[in-house]
């Protein structure tokens, strides 16, 4: 399906459109974003977006740029520097019958906001027992690479795994931005909306009418049977690599895109470890208490037996991010990390 | 009934009247909770404002039913000054399904969204950029709503506060942030925690309108309340008003703080000669808008609406507990 | 050793003490809290405790009663209501040659520090390449029970577990809150250390003299065979009674309390699910992405095979604490639910 | 070396030299970073402060060597200011183990404990908490150090700046909050952030003193830190001095703003017409404190201080890859 392949780059893309019956609509995941964005302030008057900074000529990295032009200054607008208040405000809105969007550049000033992220979004609909709820999103931005260092590039997305009554959604492909985007916006309920900065550029079919993705629903990127890779976000475009070069070798692996992280579709998950026996979880997070963590536990729990090898987790080292370019290239794993991984638990017993 | 066109010395007799039946049903209600409390059937932390009513009654006086209020821990008055069901309040505090939040929030988590109020947090200053957001929406929607936000002198100090009135002064959004001051958070004084007392002056400072009052004469409040709520709905931005005023209680509980030695019995005992009750009871019978004996009966149908709360929390169930589950997230029943 | 063991209650303690060869010294977890820092301020005069209400009569549950009478105002301080800044601050100050322990009355307000902790204090020394260090200590207490509802009585450990550069430690027993604090404060790193509610009445034996506790050590609450139970803070004290009803049925439990979480003593917890080939972790948090799911995965990654069974995980259930004495009885798991667990694991394969 | 009794009419020539030369160290590092950046060999994000040099020339005057600062993004002029080696920064942005940060930080955590530099936070505000921790150190130590913390007038719309001048003023911390208002936070104006432009006014709503001053009149800066520090190490409490500039380089990098149309080139221009450098110069030569060629040949000096300091940076190593797991936790050495 076009739509769930993931394109290295622009010129595959238009490799695969060029040889397609069908026609492809190709965006970037930045005009994915955008593109949904638009069209739900367009289409639903619930809906306005703000954010420190989204309605400057750079526009989030062009994911919301000019919005402003077309809606106006009431439903798209600058804010000021104030994370905490901003998010609050957010859930304010939302229990009062709005739909915000609500825009961080990165997701590390988001730790700003936990108060009312933890205390607030996520209970308000519990805590009165459904008397309201809280449809709002926050969306935000990993950032990586040129020196960004420890304050500017972390992937902190497990801490929000951890909370009941939010979501998390990781989309690694313009057609899950948009979908996903959409869905969550329909859903109800506090959204943590996290997009890396190196898919901005990734291009890929979108088709132009809105349209939803099923939150908590998973998608095999690449069906395989002797490893499944669970790849989180951009490293499911690393993953995708990783297999042309495993295959050469002869090793099919089965690559799972989670895409929402908080509920996460263990159902996929267990059923393609069954079937391969063997798996890897790559992330860009750090390692303990990530999301390579609780898969390990669920496999433990519903698939015992199941495993022919120790499970490998892929991650970032357990330190900051260093700013030397050296370090750093250190720092991020990769194809190759998961091609060792995978060719790892596949040889694991054989040695 | 709102009463947007009467200053303090216009009001009726119903008016004044009024203002005098929710401050006594605030209070009946609070001492009601100091009886029972004891028997150990409501079993959560109750924060009551006996000694604060005058304010909640003063400003919700020029409140519409839908229009919004946030607040705190302390929370009860407000709600009732706002409206809200008596019995569900108390079936809440005893944990009961029929509760006003399903027996899933207890005394800090209070809502009545038929009533514009939107749910309470317990978290000091929690409730304050929520408050800013409810009016951000009126802002957006134009339906003309304004949002109240109350909150203590301890939730002053929070930085939430003050990025949220810099924001509602920025987008002149109709809210008005009322800061009970009542000299402490938990035990500790005031002098130990701001460098200044008077926190009204952080209103101009961060754009907003202000106003420093006796919280406990209602009528000031009354006044005060009115110039911001009209502020606020005719596109005028926030005001930020801070009431003095002082909890005769200990600061969770029913019992009083001079007994375990964290403040003297002596400031207690001055601040109840200023009881804004008693006082404004003194008024109305001096002024001749009420007789001694129309106030009595007055209590005693409060007495008695309070007493069927309690009766009715008591015979309520407890929520099953497969409810434990339920409401995590909001199921669209599109 | 009496310094290991968990006494239910102060008559099991008297008990103990009367029947010891060697006299006994028994005392409170609060009073051993308070004991710690009493010596601490005494012999090092870096130390200074500050937080929100630590003066007043009660003191924090007793843990700081009356620190300001004896060592002054100037480092037993009141502060005003401003979680984050006065972590902030509290770094600041470490970094400028002090030893501050900061008090926070409740884990819940904590994530409003989230910012300073997670973007500065667990950075300031890697970002900085060791120029400088953070030695500050966050208290901070678990609330629980009489409807302190969904914000105030959250287990928000596994929030901190997930961050490099900060410790993490909760220790079960007096003797560990009072070797354990002093270690931390020795330590020079920034340490969250989160006590329990329901263990501050707790009597156990605790030398008078200052000690520390290695960081990163559990320890072996009770030898067994059968299961090994991780229990953490508050559910050690519920694995020992569950303990002694499993011993009646034949069922000998191994307890271990990791008492630091980060880093976490991984060989001890290995080495014991390898003799018992059995696992239950049982914890008051939340389970996606807590405690039980990284020790899950690293018993896949160290101990591959070693399972006899799929690891069960105890915590409340994935919703926020709900008020109604009710609904609170059902939420927190206990002494049944391990006994149930234990069974569970160990009838595996025999039904 | 401190200022601490003269006010800026009874400056001895060298003193005026001084200041003069800090500017142009600033400027001419920086400018230098202009040239050097399109070869892509300084691989993290700079954040220029040309145009800003005048305020932490001025501050930094009165500052001992152990004194603390605490600053932001944009800290390399503070640095400077300050005396930190150039060499160690330079090798910092070039990524190298040489750096003041071994290569760690990048442009945006750079340190030098013995200049009293304690590293600099990118997250806007986050410094700020951590200053008056230093701040309060000092006051518990009574070490007579005074801190003072840079921070631009995007930083005073985080709430913990207000929590922590709420904690300074109420301590009376030795403490210096100076905020540089250049006008923007990214490409934010003031107007779409703020209610009010006089973030000075905020110091006596939480009890500090304050002032507002032109940022680009390096005396009027040497006069008001003077007060401000005096006043801090007096005993005298903090203040909060806010100064107007403006930044000529883009946000982040050596471009300009109006090229990417953020802001309007007439505004740049008109800024750069109030260069604090020119300005101060011309003073310099009109009163005849120098001569246009002592200025020039000061300019030399330090041009070759700096192209030493970028010959150190390139040729340094790069760290080695195992330095990756290094200082993560501080290991006692005890
Ligand atoms: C963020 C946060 N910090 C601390 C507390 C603990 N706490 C609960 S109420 C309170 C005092 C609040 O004082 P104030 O705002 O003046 O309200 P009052 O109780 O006086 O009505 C404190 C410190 C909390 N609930 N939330
Ligand atoms: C908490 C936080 N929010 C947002 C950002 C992104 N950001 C970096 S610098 C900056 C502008 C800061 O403006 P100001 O404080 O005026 O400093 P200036 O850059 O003008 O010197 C912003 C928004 C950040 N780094 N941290
Ligand atoms: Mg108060
Ligand atoms: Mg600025």
């Amino acid at each position: 399906m076009p739509w769930t392949k993931i394109y290295g780059d622009k010129s595959a893309f238009e490799k695969a459109a060029a040889e397609s019956d069908v026609p492809l609509r190709g965006i970037t995941y930045a005009e994915a974003l955008r593109e949904a964005q638009a069209q739900l302030l367009r289409d639903d008057e619930r809906v306005f977006v703000f954010g420190e900074g989204i309605d400057d000529p750079g526009g989030v990295f062009g994911s919301t740029k000019d919005l402003h032009k077309e809606f106006g200054d009431e439903r798209v607008f600058d804010t000021p520097l104030a994370e905490n208040a901003l998010t609050g405000i957010a859930l304010g809105a939302a229990v009062s019958g709005m739909r915000p969007i609500l825009v961080h550049m990165r997701v590390d000033f988001v730790p700003l906001t936990l108060d009312q992220i933890l205390n607030h979004a996520a209970k308000w609909s519990y805590m009165f027992d459904g008397k309201v709820h809280a449809p709002m999103i926050v969306r935000s931005v990993i950032g990586r690479g040129w020196g960004s260092a420890a304050q500017h590039s972390q992937n902190l997305h497990a801490l929000f795994t951890h909370i009941p009554g939010i979501r998390v959604i990781m989309p690694a492909t313009p057609y899950d931005a948009k979908g996903l985007l959409m869905a969550a916006v329909e859903d109800g309920n506090p959204v943590i909306f996290i997009e890396h900065r190196w898919l901005y550029g990734h291009m890929g079919h979108v088709p132009e009418d809105p349209y939803t993705i099923p939150i908590g629903k998973g998608i095999v990127r690449r069906e395989g049977t002797d490893c499944t890779v669970v790849a989180i976000s951009q490293q499911a475009a690393e993953a995708v690599k990783a297999a042309d070069i495993l295959a050469e070798e002869g090793i099919n692996i089965e690559i799972i895109d989670p895409r929402t992280l908080r509920p996460l579709d263990t159902d996929l998950i267990v059923g393609s470890v069954e079937k391969t026996g063997r798996l890897v979880v790559a992330d860009n997070g750090w390692k303990y208490g990530g999301i390579g963590a609780e898969i390990a536990a669920r496999i433990c729990e519903n698939a015992f037996g199941a495993l022919k090898a120790p499970i490998e987790r892929i991650n970032v080292p357990e330190c900051p991010t260093p700013a030397s370019h050296i370090l750093e290239a250190e720092y991020y794993p990769g194809i190759e990390d998961i091609v060792a991984a995978v060719k790892k638990v596949v040889q694991y017993g054989h040695a | 009934m709102t009463k947007e066109n009467l200053t303090k010395n216009d009001l009726t007799k119903d008016n004044l009247i009024d203002l005098y039946r929710v401050m006594l049903k605030i209070r009946l209600f609070e001492e009601k909770i100091v009886d029972l409390y004891p028997e150990q059937e409501m079993k959560c932390p109750v924060h009551l404002c006996i000694g604060q009513e005058a304010i909640a009654a003063g400003v919700s006086a020029h409140l519409n039913k839908d229009d919004y209020i946030f607040s705190n821990h302390r929370g009860h008055g407000h709600a009732i000054a706002k409206g809200a069901n008596m019995s569900l309040l108390m079936a809440e505090f005893y944990g009961k399904e029929t509760g006003c939040s399903g027996g899933k929030g207890g005394s800090m988590h209070i809502i009545e969204t038929e009533r514009g109020i939107m749910g309470t947090s317990a978290i000091v200053g929690g409730g304050i950029p929520m408050g800013v957001g409810a009016a951000l929406a009126s802002s957006i929607k134009k339906d003309g709503k304004v949002t109240v936000i109350y909150n203590g002198d301890g939730a002053s100090e929070e930085g939430v506060f003050y990025e949220s009135l810099n924001f509602a002064s920025l987008k002149k959004l109709p809210v008005v942030f009322v800061c009970e001051n009542n000299g402490y958070a938990t035990n500790s004084p005031q002098i130990a925690r701001h460098s200044s007392c008077e926190i009204a002056r952080l209103g101009p400072a961060l754009g907003a309108a202000s106003a420093c009052i006796d919280g406990n004469d209602v009528l000031a409040v009354y006044d005060t309340a009115k110039e911001a709520i009209e502020r606020a709905r005719n596109g005028g931005g926030p005001t930020l008003i801070e009431a003095s005023t002082y909890r005769w209680k200990g600061h969770v509980g029913p019992g009083e703080d001079h007994l375990i030695g964290s403040r003297p019995e002596d400031e207690l005992v001055e601040w109840k000669e200023l009881c804004p009750i008693v006082a404004f009871d003194k008024k109305l019978t001096t002024d001749g808008a009420a007789t001694e004996a129309e106030l009595i009966e007055l209590g005693s149908v409060l007495a008695e609406e309070i007493a069927e709360a309690v009766r009715f929390a008591k015979d309520s169930e407890y929520p099953d507990v497969d409810k434990l589950l339920t409401n995590i997230y909001y199921e669209s029943k599109e």
